[in-house]
């Protein structure tokens, strides 16, 4: 049956993250881009929300809902109107997490589920994406090598949000026997596991990325993820394709807002700017493409929780949301004119973040 | 409720039907019935009216008796099923669907705003007989576009013989020539009562088929959806019956000025239907345009990144995710519909959009198919001139553009103008 | 030295082409539209302008001006700002003179160059054009194959203007032996040439084309274009390039000023349509698009009339006066509204012209 | 005349120097200076100084020297020899470019409508001495940006002393403290001697640095051009010569008045110098991306048709084809200022195509080049953001199209707002 309405405790979800962004996350959003620095409180009341522990199975302790991709969408959305650095932070463990919770052996899930109920955010990442101007996750550089019971890995990751402070990696390779793609767990204390220093990248200043060198490093062979089984490995990547696409509105609704509020205030020639037909047409615009790109993730994200193959929708989901997010905050920008510019407004942040999306790959999951 | 988009089993039914009808009865004319501009689409309506009539009945009966208090209600799934209906008729042939022989707008108007009565005295000729009967609506004149505001036709009330009386002229009437002409139905005609009154003097009359001083003056020949029937109607002297206006004839503006908003209202649902059909088109082409890579050895790889893909892998990715893009705005509209919420400005989004995709996809599958796709040998040429019209009528991209802007801004007509 | 000023003979010629273009084309070019039929006595009066026994050398006849591809495209544009069928109509003589008179050998100029010095159009086309949803100039279906001292051909064409009253024919066909293109003047009694029946197009109705098949119709070998030197034919190719350009600003120019000159005059809501910003900004935008393209239109033929290579300027002239003309030519209906619908309006015919440049190919020539 | 692309042989010469320039003091301090955001470009400044102060020496003799009729005259090329200086500059970066210490828009505005003796009193410092020297143009306000008419900044006359004595505050003026504070320089501030006056009260008034009263307030933070100086200025009773003032200090309006319409000609000749700047961003974005597709194997192959393209060589292509339209459009304004042709439209044209370019084409080598495109270990980032500022100052896009459509439909300001 046809319905665009959440249900009460996605509904209630959302006000209580929209609430976190608004009054917890944008205070700090400025400053932290400047600083490039997280602002650990915020990070912390973040974990508190409590996502991932709420679909931690009852038995490990956890509050046992389903892991929905709609809900996800939904709450990634709300958090990235906040800001997406740290959306991104906030989010992370999922990385690590949800993988786990889908596919992990159950004496995986067992070890390693509870770090999700600790008090203070699991340190964990994940490492799917590698450098180059090419990435192509079904062609990974990085190689894993079985040999016996153990496993070395070889290669260079980017963009792994958090890896200085990680204890547990999930570590995507491509097995140099088989082709195949499949997921580690591995410890940062493994050998030849060398986190480089910092990226800089031109938005998501405040979220630490790192550049990972795999160099030998040997786990145990138990450490590939769902052991003999596996990974579906086309839905992670779909899921990480729903979980982009929703930050990605959520960051296109945060510069339309924005925008739109400004130029009912802002007056030029005697009225309003947003009076102006060009003016007012480009917000139209841009509300109807951020609509639209919300909708296409939904779609996807429902197709996900139905267990259905779901690769086309979350791809042209995420296509679209990475050029609608470009298309609504460079409106932003345009829209506050010469103030669009300037860093203490925020526009111009939300559009370095915004052109990011089509280089993340890997960097969010629902 | 739930976020949700699974398409009930019945529709879905109702869809391969629809889609059977489309193959046997549309497709097979399309290309002549473009060529023959004024020729009708006759195995097409000859194979709908018996099916339309049964199910016009059953609307008839539902609109005129008492709903049973103790009946469970159901969720509503009309516009819906509307929507999917247009969408795939389109996709046969958007000219030939607007021949539908049914009410259509005019329908809308009447089961909108109508009394009972009238109700029961208009709509009756759509659900029984063995000819198949067409209502229309009469709204733009060669003044008055956008500008509804700037109608000049007049009707005015003779009190000796408890007639109104209408005179001008309307353009653009989409079944015009059907309705009045080639069959006993009916077009719903938009006039003011008091000039200096603006909108608030602006009521819809029901003109019969038949009436004196009501003629059928031209045929539009068209870009595109040209086995449409749009026609211009003079109106000279044409004298109806007093009640045949719908609503109140009392000069009423701001909220009281139902008449007006009661066809600002089928708007709201006029719109994403349009939308759908928009769709349809779009659909068409991309399949079409689809089959033909397919046959060229290109296929869509949807996984691969965008590295590694041709510029028309690309391209046809591009027109998929528009075209999906419009039909879920449209989806979302027609959803509010069935709920009974307000939907303006969801309705001019999906109205918008599917007019800009349908544009964009057409006139791009016609690029991709190179000296074949401008060929009137292929139809994909056809479905470009198809789908423009959606960027036209009911409202241009433009004023559609504006309504939502004008939501999403909180701002009047006067506002934002 | 820079400069963007016309010459006093290009600006005479141009200003008689374009009273030729409104007082003679454009009164006819709807019902030429309508009759799929071009009007003769209009055609008859575009020869007589004389484009192309201007160029004819003094010595066989004609006035021995420069072959100019900048003055070619002035012409063109001013061509198709009357109507697109007629101005490849009346410049279609030039698809067969100009590479004969660029290349032909001493002895095919002397014969057949007279052909344009008659009163009448000289009934010559050219066939590069394939039928089929793609087309690569570089690699035709269509052969030649040489045996002694004759060329049989083989294949299909299509698009080919005028060809059921041409008795002459430029073939462009692909070595079989080596793959290189060359091209052969062919007469119409040539057994195995057949003239198909008439193409249906979605736009340039009055423009009579045709598929023509060549069954094995052989021809001597001395009928090939330039005898052993052949032809530059990726020069030509680029000729054609910007003969297409000019007339696409043509056809956008001609949308562009209708569209301009009814919204000054159209009026809804108390004002002229084009006092709304929506209107104002399509029709300025048009206007940008039209000069970009005429611009690079022109950029490209002077680098060929300076002997340069000019493929890379041609080929994105080309390509973004084929956008704009879409671009400009949909606006042009949009601005109109529902008139644009009405084929009494000139705005939909130009759309429907418009669109057919991407697939058009050697249908034109400076 | 006829139509010719050909840049002269000595400004090609000029344009290999001034690469030279470029690529040995602008290109390896790029990533630093954007890092460091207030610093300044002292390797660019101190190499460009001692050649501007010679140019600007040659350019004040001849402003100053009665023309010898006798000696025959060459076209200008004045504007073109600019615009390449320009993009070549902004292709080493914009920033940087900025910081050109010359006298820049205020010695446009000095030039175009001061007296022989402003021309000397003002210009001399810019063609002599060891240290740069900076002008500047503040013109925008807090609640005047695009509408100039807004100024809220006074000028008073103070009888008593013979001085105006001024009062307001101006941000986004660009090098304002090198101008200001960091030089003998000198800052063009716009302000009205009439509020009620309108724009006819508007007057250009020449500021130089050290006088009291005037305080560079604030430096901002910019999204990119960060190595370019743009200050917010205020002004307290800041008293300055009678003679200070460009032009008449009459109150005029319409074609009168000179100050404004000379402040507006400047537009026309620093819209196109503005467009230059993004040209040169965008062929720097460009070029990097197409060096690095050439060391990935990706070459762009142009006779080669559609069907056969990947999709970036197809975007290359595209954004190729961009910036060569939107070049040209400038060499047209340009080449119409050179032969002192009004360019308005032109130079409008100009400006919005090559803003819109220079945005799409560095946001798509952003997106081209992966996640290293997004990195600040490579300057396409940057040039993202550098390439905005074109679309926003010297009239936003939408400003300049404004100007655009009141030309081409030949409506006042009134007509179309």
């Amino acid at each position: 049956m046809v319905s665009f309405t959440l249900t009460e405790d996605q509904q209630a979800l959302t006000e209580t993250l929209r609430r976190y962004a608004v009054n917890d996350v944008r205070p700090v959003a400025h400053d932290a881009d400047e600083d490039s620095k997280l602002p650990q409180a915020v990070v912390q009341k973040g974990w508190e929300l409590g996502l991932i522990p709420a679909v931690i199975p009852e038995e490990l302790g956890g509050f046992g809902d389903p892991l929905s991709a709609v809900t996800g969408a939904l709450a990634a959305e709300e958090l990235a109107y906040g800001d997406l650095s740290l959306a991104l932070a906030v989010l992370s463990p999922a990385l690590f997490a949800y993988p786990l919770l889908l596919y992990g052996t159950a004496e995986q899930r067992e070890n390693l589920l509870p770090l999700f109920l600790e008090e203070t955010p699991a340190p964990v990442t994940a490492a799917l994406l590698e450098p180059g101007i090419f990435f192509d996750a079904h062609e990974l550089q990085t190689t894993a090598t079985h040999e016996g019971d153990k496993v070395r890995l070889n290669g260079t990751k980017a963009y792994v949000p958090l890896a200085a402070e990680s204890h547990w990696m999930l570590v995507y390779a491509r097995s140099s026997e088989t082709g195949v793609v499949e997921a580690y767990l591995v410890e940062d204390s493994v050998a030849g596991v060398q986190v480089e220093s910092r990226e800089k990248l031109m938005g998501i200043r405040a979220l630490p990325t790192y550049r990972i060198n795999f160099n030998d490093a040997t786990v145990d062979a138990a450490c590939k993820l769902g052991g003999v089984v596996g990974m579906d490995y086309p839905a992670l990547l779909n899921r990480q394709r729903v979980a982009l696409a929703a930050l990605a509105v959520g960051v296109a609704r945060a510069s339309f807002e924005y925008a739109r509020d400004y130029a009912k205030q802002r007056v030029q020639f005697g009225k309003p700017i947003a009076q102006n037909q060009a003016i007012a047409f480009m917000l139209a615009e841009s509300a109807i493409e951020i609509d639209a790109a919300r909708l296409m993730t939904w779609e996807a994200a429902w197709k996900l929780d139905r267990g259905e193959e779901a690769t086309r929708e979350a791809v042209l989901a995420k296509q679209y949301a990475d050029k609608a997010v470009l298309f609504v905050t460079d409106n932003g920008v345009q829209t506050l004119g010469g103030y669009g510019f300037i860093r203490e407004y925020p526009a111009e942040r939300w559009l370095r973040n915004g052109r990011g999306f089509p280089a993340f790959a890997g960097l969010a999951m629902v | 409720m739930t976020i949700d988009f699974e398409i009930p089993e019945f529709i879905q039914q109702q869809q391969a039907m629809v889609e059977y009808i489309a193959q046997a009865t549309m497709r097979p004319y399309s290309r002549e019935l473009d060529e023959n501009e004024h020729a009708r689409p006759t195995a097409f309506i000859d194979q709908i009216w018996p099916i339309l009539k049964e199910q016009q009945k059953a609307t008839l009966r539902k609109l005129t008796e008492t709903p049973d208090p103790n009946k469970p209600k159901r969720p509503s799934t009309t516009y819906l099923r509307l929507m999917l209906l247009v969408e795939m008729l389109s996709w046969g042939d958007a000219g030939i669907y607007l021949c539908l022989p049914s009410a259509a707008l005019g329908g809308s108007a009447i089961e909108a705003v109508g009394t009972p009565e009238q109700k029961i005295r208009f709509l009756t000729r759509f659900a029984e007989g063995d000819k198949p009967v067409w209502g229309a609506m009469a709204m733009t004149e060669p003044g008055a576009g956008s500008d509804t505001s700037a109608i000049q036709t007049s009707a005015r009330y003779d009190e000796a013989t408890d007639e109104w009386v209408l005179n001008g002229e309307k353009i653009f009437c989409t079944s015009g020539g059907l309705a009045l002409e080639e069959s006993d139905g009916l077009v719903i005609v938009w006039a003011t009562v008091d000039r200096s009154a603006g909108r608030g003097g602006m009521k819809p009359f029901v003109v019969e088929a038949g009436t004196p001083g009501v003629k059928v003056v031209k045929a539009e020949i068209k870009h595109g959806i040209r086995a449409s029937d749009t026609v211009a109607i003079s109106f000279q002297d044409a004298r109806i019956p007093a009640d045949n206006i719908l609503g109140s004839s009392e000069v009423q503006t701001g909220a009281g000025n139902k008449g007006f908003k009661g066809a600002m209202a089928t708007f709201d649902a006029s719109r994403p239907l349009v939308a759908a059909g928009a769709l349809g088109v779009g659909r068409a082409a991309l399949e079409f345009l689809k089959e033909k890579l397919t046959e060229s050895g290109i296929e869509i790889p949807y996984g691969t990144p965008y590295h590694k893909l041709t510029a028309i892998q690309r391209d046809v990715m591009e027109m998929e995710a528009d075209l999906k893009a419009a039909y879920l705005l449209t989806l979302r509209a027609i959803a509010m519909l069935d709920e009974k919420l307000n939907n303006s400005l969801e309705a001019s989004m999906a109205k918008v959009k599917a007019g800009k995709v349908v544009t964009r996809v057409t006139q791009k599958a016609v690029e991709l198919l190179g000296p074949m796709g401008y060929s009137r040998e292929w139809l994909a040429e056809k479905w470009m001139r198809d789908g423009k019209i959606n960027s036209l009528y009911e409202g241009t991209d433009q004023i559609n553009t504006l309504v939502v802007a004008r939501r999403i801004l909180e701002y009047s007509r006067n506002e934002l103008s």
